[in-house]
């Protein structure tokens, strides 16, 4: 398949939430380490009211999709997580705009969007430990396998490989942001939560374009 | 993991029907979205204040919703941030024409969540203000962090700045007073045990029979630094240091004392721990003016407790004896 | 064993310095015998009102001390009865002319100890009349045994008792409202833990993580029965139903229900339990026409609740609303 | 030794004393299983005072020893048994009177006169699970050793023989008064730890007769 449309996003959508209820214990743990211990939870609840959402809804974009994600995570997540990454799928899903389906540049495009979304309403940097450093990486890999030609989904695959390294070196950063920040050096040792279900949902992207 | 709760997935919704059903005169609570609400709101004319935050820390913020204090407070699930609709409600409802005052702790979460509710509200021609409180000096603060949280301080913004609105203040003066209040307001806080947060089952962290958590958050969060337990003396030194340091209080202030349970210590305790408190201050010839012990900002099942000072002045002394009437704080009425 | 102390043995006199310090306008602590006393004792022409008992059940009785409520509280070792000198000397720094009255809860010792303290005031011509409080169902009541204890209704009794001291009411009067208030009051509690007296520094009884005890007192003495950990309603009923069969209680009686902390427990809870008792009342058309939810009458850091309903009359309820100031209770002033 | 002396009573009380504060953990761990866990506490910080009351004070007969441990346990123990065990020592005080020794018809005497004085106070009959579960066949034993013609001491072994075989006897019984009277059958296996420090008291009356 060349270019990812409205299945695709559906599909992508249910996978994360498959994905993040999965991994809910998991993630609360990785919070509980470095910060409240409810992120999984939150993420969870956000994920639920997406499907459920879904199930009524018939979003008929790639974009439609991403909005309906967006306003729904907003409503039901609360948290840092849930203004974070409801900005990031809103930025997403404006970014798609109204296009059927999207080519390896737009998969970029929307991509690179989501993460400057975070970074404008959390004010993180690259380092601060914190979902950035999953989101920057899948970026940088995403724009590089477009440049070398890749199609959309190898586009996500490459994403989804740099977000995984990426949360995976958080694990020995000092946190700046969030509440992992307030730990100081107690916080060295453990990976982000945000990070890692971050992975989880661009491994969830590459999956529903490799396999949908 | 034993509680007096029905479901771990229904605590807020059921605490929140007792909350209705112990003050029904005080205050309304609406569902869908969640919110308390004085029973009065809104009131004409006056600035309309809203705090909120994740449940948890209990009288906070539902028990300062009343007159002379909060005009409405919103619960988020237990130590988690209400989303932006509720928030949205609950400043709709209170906005008597003069303006909503939205006291936000500081976590990215609060204050991320209140900023899109101050943005739809605005949006709908209500002018909010935000008020963040980080009165926290466990956290370094820096513009590179999230910079220090807010802890037991809020309830003295909230009491300060609901005198002002009540006294008839415009919305600029009653956020001046509340950043006046936190511009003033330092606190720190230890744990000896960890809260059990419901969903979860289990404590938050690990801490034997033996250690002392340092300069904890009210979430659960682990501190800064664990030490072996000492008696009173000590560990009050731990947290009144760095808090005298900060501000820096120094001789001849007039001061507020609160020494704020995290939910399970026994007031026996804290009484010890503001003599411990009261002793230092003596030394150092700073006034207690006003006190308050107990449990105000809390941690669920969290044993320890914090430490606020807070600077006062004439007018903060006046709003601070202005009567209030809520479920958690009240004189005067 | 972690604690806000300075040392096992020197508790109650650390506390007692600490309540001092934060409520000199209200009250003053006398040392040596230790007792707690309204700062304008003795008030002349009003009859004086003293009880007291063990510590370790914090605000009780030091925390009630005030206009409206206690004119002294005696406090003794942490769950042990005071001597008769302390009562005493209290009777005595509260004697304004009109006599006292004894609130004491029904614990030999406390009844023997306040009992010589009355022999002793009698001899030196104060009048004193006592009322023993024993408001607690969880225990069964015969002419051959120590009967039941005094628990949480005990706090009802020293502020209806308090007002009506305050509106004048002679000697005999106020103890006929004293005991009143008794026979109209019923409550029971459960612990989910247990509470660790700092000089013993272990918990009272070992509880496992799934296991409630029903029927509790308030000095960490083992419950009546221990069951499996139930949902709130199941435990409500368990309290509620005992309760309301004693008096009994029926359709259409106006009660004032205390949903009362054992110390450990957070107010999340005990609201979520509020719901819970409030539900039952309603469906036996029994009006809640006052509420009171908090912890008021502990057991130093145990885990659990105590349900408490009274009975009103009119004149029960005008002498509830009636002002008071204390530490730990106040309204209308 | 035929007739005790002061020097007896104050030996008495201060091998009380010990035997109190020897005992204390072991006496606050009966009344933790079902009472309130502080009766060791309790009667270690009655001992104590009269121990230093001793120090300063010079009684001149048994009389006067015992009404300085009466007034100094009523004033400084609390709970229960300061006011019952101090009715005790008051009234044995009173039936020894002036007396500067007293015989074995005077031991039972005083021996009775403490026991009647608690059952005065605390209203407990045999079989209560209460101190008297200790002083009853004690005072009852003493009779009965003075009637077969034994002296002081021996009277003073016989009461204390009964009182700790009083004592053991508690342990099936369910409580009628004190704290215990909460439990019902839940007391049933536990000894009371007023009868059992009752028995220690009265053994160190026996002891002071026959070593001092
Ligand atoms: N300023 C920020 N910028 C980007 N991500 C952030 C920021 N603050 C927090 N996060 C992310 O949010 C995650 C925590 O989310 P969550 O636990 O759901 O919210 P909360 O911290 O409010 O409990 C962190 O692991 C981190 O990845
Ligand atoms: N009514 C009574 N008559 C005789 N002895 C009693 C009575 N009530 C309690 N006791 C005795 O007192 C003992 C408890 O004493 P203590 O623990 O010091 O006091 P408290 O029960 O107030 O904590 C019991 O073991 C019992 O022997
Ligand atoms: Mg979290
Ligand atoms: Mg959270
Ligand atoms: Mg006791
Ligand atoms: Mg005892």
């Amino acid at each position: 398949m060349d270019a990812l449309g409205t299945d695709w996003a559906i599909d992508w959508v249910r996978r994360s939430a498959a994905v993040v209820g999965e991994h809910r214990a998991e993630l609360s743990g990785l919070d509980r380490a470095i910060g409240d211990g409810d992120h999984g939870e939150n993420l969870d609840r956000g994920f639920r009211a997406v499907v459920a959402k879904l199930d009524e809804a018939t979003p008929d974009t790639p974009g439609a999709v991403l909005k309906l994600v967006a306003t729904t995570l907003i409503s039901t997540v609360g948290g840092a997580s849930g203004p974070l990454l409801g900005t990031a799928y809103l930025k997403a899903a404006q970014a798609a705009g109204d296009a059927p389906a999207l080519d390896a540049a737009a998969t970029v495009a929307l991509l690179a969007a989501a993460r400057d979304g975070v970074v404008t309403r959390g004010k993180a940097e690259p380092g601060d430990k914190t979902m950035i450093d999953a989101w920057t990486p899948a970026v940088e890999a995403a724009q590089q396998a477009l440049d070398g030609g890749a199609d959309a989904a190898a586009v996500l695959q490459a994403a989804a490989d740099a977000a995984e390294r990426g949360a995976e070196a958080t694990d020995p950063l000092v946190a700046r942001k969030g509440r992992a920040s307030y730990l100081g050096e107690r916080a060295v040792g453990h990976r982000d939560p945000g990070a890692q279900s971050s992975a989880y949902q661009l491994r969830a992207a590459a999956d529903a374009a490799a396999e949908g | 993991m034993k509680k007096l709760i029905r479901d771990p997935q229904t605590v807020v919704h059921d605490a929140l029907a007792g909350v209705a059903a112990a003050h029904a005169g005080l205050l309304r609570v609406q569902t869908d979205p969640d919110y308390v609400v004085r029973a009065d709101a809104p009131v004409r004319g006056k600035v309309g204040i809203v705090s909120g935050g994740g449940s948890g820390h209990e009288p906070l913020h539902g028990g300062f919703v009343g007159w002379g204090m909060l005009d409405a407070a919103v619960p988020g699930p237990v130590f988690t941030s209400p989303t932006p609709d509720p928030i949205l409600e609950a400043t709709k409802a209170v906005d008597g024409g003069a303006g909503v005052l939205h006291i936000v702790k500081n976590y990215t979460g609060d204050v991320l969540n209140f900023e899109t509710a101050a943005d739809l509200a605005q949006a709908e021609d209500i002018a909010v203000e935000t008020v963040v409180i980080d009165d926290d000096v466990a956290v370094k603060d820096s513009l590179y962090t999230a910079g220090r949280r807010g802890v037991a301080g809020t309830v003295l913004v909230e009491k300060i700045a609901g005198a002002a609105a009540e006294r008839g203040d415009d919305l600029a003066q009653v956020a001046a007073i509340a950043r006046r209040v936190n511009e003033n307001v330092r606190s720190m806080g230890l744990a000896l045990t960890a809260p059990v947060v419901p969903h979860a089952g289990v404590p938050s962290f690990d801490i034997s029979d033996h250690e002392v958590e340092i300069g904890i958050g009210i979430h659960g969060e682990p501190g800064r630094e664990r030490i072996e337990w000492e008696p009173v003396d000590g560990l009050v030194g731990r947290l009144l240091e760095p808090i005298l340091e900060d501000l820096p209080f120094t001789s001849s202030d007039d001061v507020l004392l609160l020494v704020n349970g995290m939910g399970a210590t026994p007031l026996l305790e804290l009484y010890i721990a503001y003599d411990a408190a009261a002793s230092v201050l003596r030394e150092r010839n700073i006034q207690i003016a006003r006190s308050l012990v107990g449990n105000f900002v809390t941690s669920l099942d969290m044993a320890g407790a914090s430490i606020t000072l807070l600077r006062l002045d004439d007018e903060l002394k006046a709003l601070w004896d202005a009567p209030v009437e809520t479920a958690a704080l009240r004189w005067g009425r």
